[in-house]
C-alpha cells in the first residue's frame, strides 16, 4: 500500500500535512516565523495581534504544573497591526502558509486587523474570539453565539481570504459554532485554553501576575476532543483540533472527533517542537496504514460512524 | 526543566555591587554552565539568573540589584521560599581536554563557578579573567565558591590586579597561551567589543547574552535574539560571536 | 507550637477535619458506608440518589486517561430513594456525618429525596445540579441561575437540615452560585466533572459506552481552584472545594482559592483511599505549621489577601 | 494498574465449553495469581476476566461464553485489538515453602496457569484438581499453559480422570495430603459447598469469587462483596471461606 496522503484542504487552504502550532506559540516577531519554519509545521498561526501594541502581562506570564499542563496569561503581548506586514513578508520569503491571529475588543477591531493581514497577504485570519484571562478580549465575545455572528459577519464582508474562528470552551459552544459557520466562517479552531488558576501555596499567593490564566496541555485534551465531536456531529464543518495535543494518539482523536487539522501549543515548548511534529506525523502515517485509510481526510470524523 | 521550591539558606551582599543568594532544595538539580534559572521572587517578579553553583541539593546565584526584582530576592531571609524553573537553556558544555579561557565583566562572573567544577570533572582547563571597575566590587573566592580556580583580578583603577578592563587582560594572557574557547560575558559594550577586537585565529569566539527572558520555555518569544531565528532561552544563552555580531550591532544598549 | 486544629465548621456541620469523599466513589449501599468509613473521612457523601432507582450505564463506564485523569459515564448508577433509609442507618451506627446527594430531573425529584433524607437522619443533602453526561439530570439545571435558584428555594423550603449545591463549571457559575446562595445554601461544592470524551484510536470508537462522560483527577484542579477563587471572592460562602485534590498540595490550593473543606473523588481509587486521606491530611497539618497557622479555618481563603 | 492496547494473537476453542484468548502488549505486564483484567471488546462490552498466564508482553485468558460480552471476544480475529484494565484485584500470593491445593469448577480453571507458574517461581507445590461434566469440556493442558503441572481431572459422568465433581476428588486427595492453602474458583454452588463441607482442620480455606466488577477500579462500588464491606475488584477475588460464607448463602444463584 502506498504511504497515506497527509495533505489536508482547511478553510480552502491546501496544507502539506494537518499541524500547525496553536496561536500564542511565539508568531509575534518576524524572526519566530523563521524559527517556526524550521520545525516542519505545515502553517504558521501568528500570536493574536491586536490593532494597538500590547505591553502584555508581567512576569510570570507561563507556569508549569504539576498536572503536566501549563497556565498562562500573556496578556495578548503584540507589536499591534503594523507588525502584521513583516510577519506576512517573512513569511512569503520562506513559502509558508500564514494565518494571522486578531484578537480585538469589537467588531472594528478585528476588521481593522483583518483587512491589513489580507492587504500584506496572509493566507487567513483567525479571529481569537476565546482568550480565557484578558479581560475584554476574549471568550466573553464568544460566550455569546450572537456576539459571534456580528463579529465574523463584519469580518467576512469586508475579506476575500478565509476567515477562520476560534472559539473556546462554553456552554454555548455548538450554537456560537453554528453562528460562526452561518456568518461565513470558513472553518473553527476548537479549543482554547481554559480559565483557571493556580496558587503556591507556601507564600499563599497566585501562581501568575494576572492571578488567572488559560490551562494548556494534556489535561484539557479530553475537554477539546469532546467540542470538536459536538461540533462537528451538528455541523461537519473544517475544524481545526487544538489542546493538549502532545502525541500522535492525541492528534488521531481529535480527528476521529471532527478535525480536519490539528494545531499544536504547549507540548511545542522547551525545544522539542521539532522532535514533537516529527513524532505526531510518523504517528499519524503508522496509524492510517494500521486502519487501512488512504488520507487524513478518510479519518476526519470517523467516531461518529455508528 | 522543573518548576521546584527552594528555601534560601544565604543571601548576602558579596562586594559593593553583588549580591549572593544560596538556596537548598528538595530534590537534587543538574545543570550545565551557563543554564539559568527563573526565579519568582512570590508576588514581584520572576526573573533569569544564571546558575552560579550548584551541587546536589544546593544551588547559588550571584547577581546584583538592577530593578524591583533582584531588590526583592535581596530583601529575602534565610527560610524564605521561592519557586524556580531550572535549569533553563542549552548551556555550554566544553568537550573534555580543552583549554577555555571566561572573560567576565562585573556581574558575569556568575557562571564562573559552575563552569570552573564543570571543567574539573571533564578535565578542562580554566582560566578566569575577571574584570571590574575597582576592587570593592570583587567577592572573596570563596565567597562564591571559585576556591582554587585559576582567576585573574582587572581593575579599572588599578585597585586590585591588572589595571584595565578584563578585555585588555584577556587580550594580553591570550598573546601566552592558546586557548580552544573564549567566552565572554559582561555588559552588552564589552562584548561587541570582545567579538570586534579579539583576535580569533586560534579558538572560537563566544559570548553568553542576555535578551528579555520572560517564560524561559521557548514560548512567549520575547527572549528572541534578533535578527538571529534564535530564542535565547532555548538555543542560548551562548553564542558564537560570528552569529550574535549583528545582534550586538544592532541594539545600542 | 500545639498542632494545628484542622475541625471545620461547613454547612453548619462540624467536621473533624476538612476532608471527605466526592459524591460517586462508592456510596450507593450500605456497605460501601462501612468500607469509606474505614477511610478516614470526616464525613460521607452518598452516590447521587434520584428518585427512582436506576441501572446506569453499560460497561465501559469509567476509565483512566493519558492525562492522568479518569473519563465516567456511570449514569447515575443507585437504587433510588429506598436506599436512603439504609445508608442513612448505616452512618449513624458508624457515627460518621453522611450528606445524601440528590439527583433529579425536576424541583420534585429534589424535594422527594430531600425529604426522604431528613426523615432518616442524614445530616445534609447535597444537590447535584452538575452532572455533565446524564441527559436531563444535570449541568442543565446548574447551567441556569434561575433553575438553579428556583430548586434550591423548594429543597430548602421543606427542610431544616442544610442544604449544599454541587455545581459545575459554566459561563455562569459565579452566578448559579449567588442564586443558590440566595435561595438558602449553607454551602456550595464547587466542581463536578468537566463534559469531555476519549476515542479509542484503533478502533475509531469512543471509550465509554455513553459516549460522553465527565472528566475527573489531577486536569481538572486549576479549573476547580479557579472557579472555588471566583465565587469566595464574590460572596465569601462555605465552599467545599471539589476537582482533582490528590496530594496535600491540591487541598491546600483549593483552601487558600476558599474552600472550608475539600471532596476527594478519583484519588481514592484503586485501592488508595486511606493512604491519599491520611497524606493529605498530614500534609496539611506540616503546611499549617510552616504558614503558622493555628487553623484550617485560619488559611480559607488567603490567596484573595493582597 | 495501565490501560493497555493488547494485539490478538490467538482466539481459538479449546474445548466444548472453552476459549482461550492470548495477546500481545506493548510493555511489559507483571500480575499475581487471581488478579484480572477488564477486557473492552471495543464497541460492545468490557468484562472482567482472571489472568491464566502472563509472560512477559504475552497475556493469556480462558473463558466461557455466556453474554454479549464473551460472545464477542471469542469472535475477534488475529490481529485484533482489545484494550485492557491490567492487572486488577489484590491477588493471592502464597508464601514460598507453602503447599496448595486448587480447587477448579469448569472455567474455574483459568487463574490456574498463572498460579502455577507463581508457584514454580517462589517454590510453593501446587496440586490442581479441575472438575468438569463431561471430558469434552477439557482442554489439553499444553493449549493452556499447564504442562507438566499435578492436574487431577474428576468429570461428572466418569469419562476421564476420577468420577464426581471436583469437590469430591479434592475431598479424597485432602484426606492423603496436608495442605496450607486450599482455594476453590468456580460456580457459585460449587463455592457454597465447598466453604461448607470441606474440612477445615489443618487449611486455610479460600475461595476466588465473581461479583458485578464494573469499573475495576474501586469506585462505582457495584463489585461490593455483601454484606461485607469488601469491594472485589480492590480487596478480592480471593476471600477466605469464613469472611464470606454470608455472601454465600445470601446470593441464590
Ligand atoms: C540568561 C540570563 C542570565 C542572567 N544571569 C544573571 C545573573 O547571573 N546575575 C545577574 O545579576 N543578572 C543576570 N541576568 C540579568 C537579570 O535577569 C536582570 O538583572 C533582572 O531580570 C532584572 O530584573 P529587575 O526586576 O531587578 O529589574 P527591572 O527593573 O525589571 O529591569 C532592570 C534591567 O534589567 C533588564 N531586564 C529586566 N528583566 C529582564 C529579563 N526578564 N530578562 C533579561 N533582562 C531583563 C531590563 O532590560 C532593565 O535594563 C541574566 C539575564 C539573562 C537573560
Ligand atoms: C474477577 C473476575 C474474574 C473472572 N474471570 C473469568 C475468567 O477467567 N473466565 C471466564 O469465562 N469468566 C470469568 N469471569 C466471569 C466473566 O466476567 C463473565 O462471564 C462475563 O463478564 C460475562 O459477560 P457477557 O457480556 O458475556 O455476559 P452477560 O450477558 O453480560 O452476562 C452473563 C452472565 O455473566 C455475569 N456477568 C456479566 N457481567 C459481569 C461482570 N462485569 N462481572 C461479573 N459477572 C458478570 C452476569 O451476572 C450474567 O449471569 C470473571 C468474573 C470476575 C468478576
Ligand atoms: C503561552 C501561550 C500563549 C497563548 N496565546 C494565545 C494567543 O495569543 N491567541 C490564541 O488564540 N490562543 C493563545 N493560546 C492558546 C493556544 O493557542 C491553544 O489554544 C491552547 O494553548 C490549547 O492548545 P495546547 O494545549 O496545545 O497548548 C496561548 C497558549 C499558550 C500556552
Ligand atoms: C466514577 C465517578 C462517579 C461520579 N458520580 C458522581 C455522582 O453520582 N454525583 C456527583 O455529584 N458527582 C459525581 N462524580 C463527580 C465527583 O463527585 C467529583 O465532583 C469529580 O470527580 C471531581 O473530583 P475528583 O477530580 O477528585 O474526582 C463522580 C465522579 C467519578 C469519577
Ligand atoms: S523567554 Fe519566552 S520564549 Fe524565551
Ligand atoms: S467494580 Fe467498580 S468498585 Fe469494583
Amino acid at each position: 500500500m502506498s504511504s497515506p496522503i497527509l495533505r489536508v484542504d482547511v478553510a480552502s487552504l491546501i496544507l502539506t500535512h494537518p499541524i500547525m502550532n496553536a496561536s500564542g506559540i511565539l508568531g509575534s516577531e518576524p524572526e519566530h516565523i523563521d524559527v517556526m519554519a524550521s520545525w516542519g509545521l505545515a502553517a504558521i498561526v501568528s500570536k493574536t495581534i491586536t490593532p494597538e501594541p500590547r505591553e502584555g502581562n508581567a512576569p510570570p506570564i507561563i507556569m508549569p504544573l504539576r498536572n503536566g499542563g501549563f497556565i498562562n496569561a500573556v496578556g495578548l503581548a503584540n507589536r499591534g497591526k503594523k507588525s502584521v506586514k513583516e510577519l506576512c513578508n517573512r513569511a512569503k520569503k520562506l513559502g509558508i502558509p500564514l494565518i494571522i491571529s486578531i484578537g480585538g475588543s469589537s467588531s472594528k477591531d478585528f476588521v481593522d486587523v483583518a483587512e491589513e493581514a489580507e492587504r500584506c497577504g496572509a493566507n487567513a485570519v483567525e479571529l481569537n474570539l476565546s482568550c480565557p484571562h484578558t479581560p475584554g478580549y476574549g471568550i466573553e465575545i464568544g460566550f455569546d453565539p450572537s456576539t459571534v455572528f456580528r463579529v465574523v459577519k463584519d469580518v467576512v464582508g469586508v475579506l476575500t481570504i478565509p476567515v477562520i474562528v476560534k472559539l473556546g470552551l462554553s456552554d454555548r459552544v455548538v450554537e456560537s459554532a453554528g453562528k460562526a459557520l452561518e456568518a461565513g466562517a470558513k472553518a473553527l479552531t476548537l479549543i482554547n485554553t481554559i480559565r483557571a488558576m493556580a496558587i503556591d501555596v507556601h507564600s499563599a499567593r497566585p501562581l501568575l501576575s494576572n492571578i488567572f490564566g488559560g490551562l494548556s496541555g494534556p489535561p484539557i485534551h479530553p475537554i477539546a476532543v469532546r467540542v470538536v465531536y459536538e461540533v462537528y456531529k451538528e455541523y461537519q464543518p473544517d475544524i481545526i483540533g487544538c489542546g493538549g495535543i502532545t502525541t500522535w494518539e492525541d492528534a488521531a482523536e481529535i480527528i476521529l472527533a471532527g478535525a480536519k487539522a490539528v494545531q499544536i501549543g504547549s507540548a511545542l515548548a522547551l525545544g522539542r517542537a521539532r522532535f514533537v511534529v516529527q513524532g505526531v506525523l510518523r504517528g499519524l502515517v503508522r496509524w492510517l496504514k494500521e486502519l487501512g485509510l488512504r488520507s487524513v481526510a478518510e479519518a476526519v470524523g470517523l467516531a461518529h460512524r455508528r | 526543566m522543573k518548576l521546584v521550591e527552594a528555601e534560601a539558606l544565604r543571601i548576602e551582599k558579596a562586594s559593593k555591587t553583588l549580591w549572593v543568594a544560596e538556596f537548598s532544595v528538595a530534590e537534587k538539580l543538574r545543570g550545565l554552565p551557563f543554564e539559568f534559572a527563573m526565579i519568582w521572587v512570590k508576588g514581584v517578579d520572576e526573573i533569569p539568573l544564571s546558575i552560579a553553583w550548584l551541587d546536589k541539593q544546593i544551588v547559588g546565584f550571584i547577581f546584583k540589584i538592577r530593578g524591583e526584582g533582584t531588590r526583592a530576592l535581596s530583601s529575602i531571609k534565610r527560610g524564605d521560599r521561592v519557586l524556580m524553573k531550572i535549569p533553563l537553556g542549552k548551556g555550554f558544555a566544553p568537550p573534555s581536554g580543552t583549554k577555555i579561557l571566561l572573560v567576565a565583566g562585573g556581574v558575569g562572573i556568575a557562571p564562573a563557578p559552575l563552569l570552573a567544577k564543570y571543567c574539573r570533572e571533564v578535565g578542562c582547563t580554566l582560566t578566569i579573567v575577571w574584570g571590574v571597575k575597582s576592587s570593592d566590587e570583587l567577592c572573596s573566592p570563596s565567597s562564591i565558591w571559585l576556591d582554587g580556580v585559576d582567576l585573574e583580578v582587572a581593575t579599572e583603577d588599578g585597585s586590585q590586579g591588572f589595571r584595565g578592563t578584563a578585555l585588555d587582560l584577556a587580550m594580553r594572557i591570550a598573546r601566552d597561551g592558546v586557548f580552544d574557547y573564549v567566552v565572554a560575558v559582561g555588559p552588552r559594550a564589552m562584548l561587541r567589543a570582545f567579538c570586534r577586537e579579539f583576535p580569533r585565529d586560534k579558538c572560537e569566539k563566544l559570548v553568553a547574552l542576555e535578551t528579555m527572558v520572560k517564560c524561559g520555555m521557548g514560548m512567549c518569544g520575547s527572549c528572541i535574539v534578533k535578527p538571529l531565528p534564535k530564542l535565547l532561552c532555548i538555543d542560548g544563552p551562548v553564542f558564537s560571536c560570528s552569529e550574535v555580531m549583528r545582534h550586538l550591532e544592532l541594539s545600542n544598549s
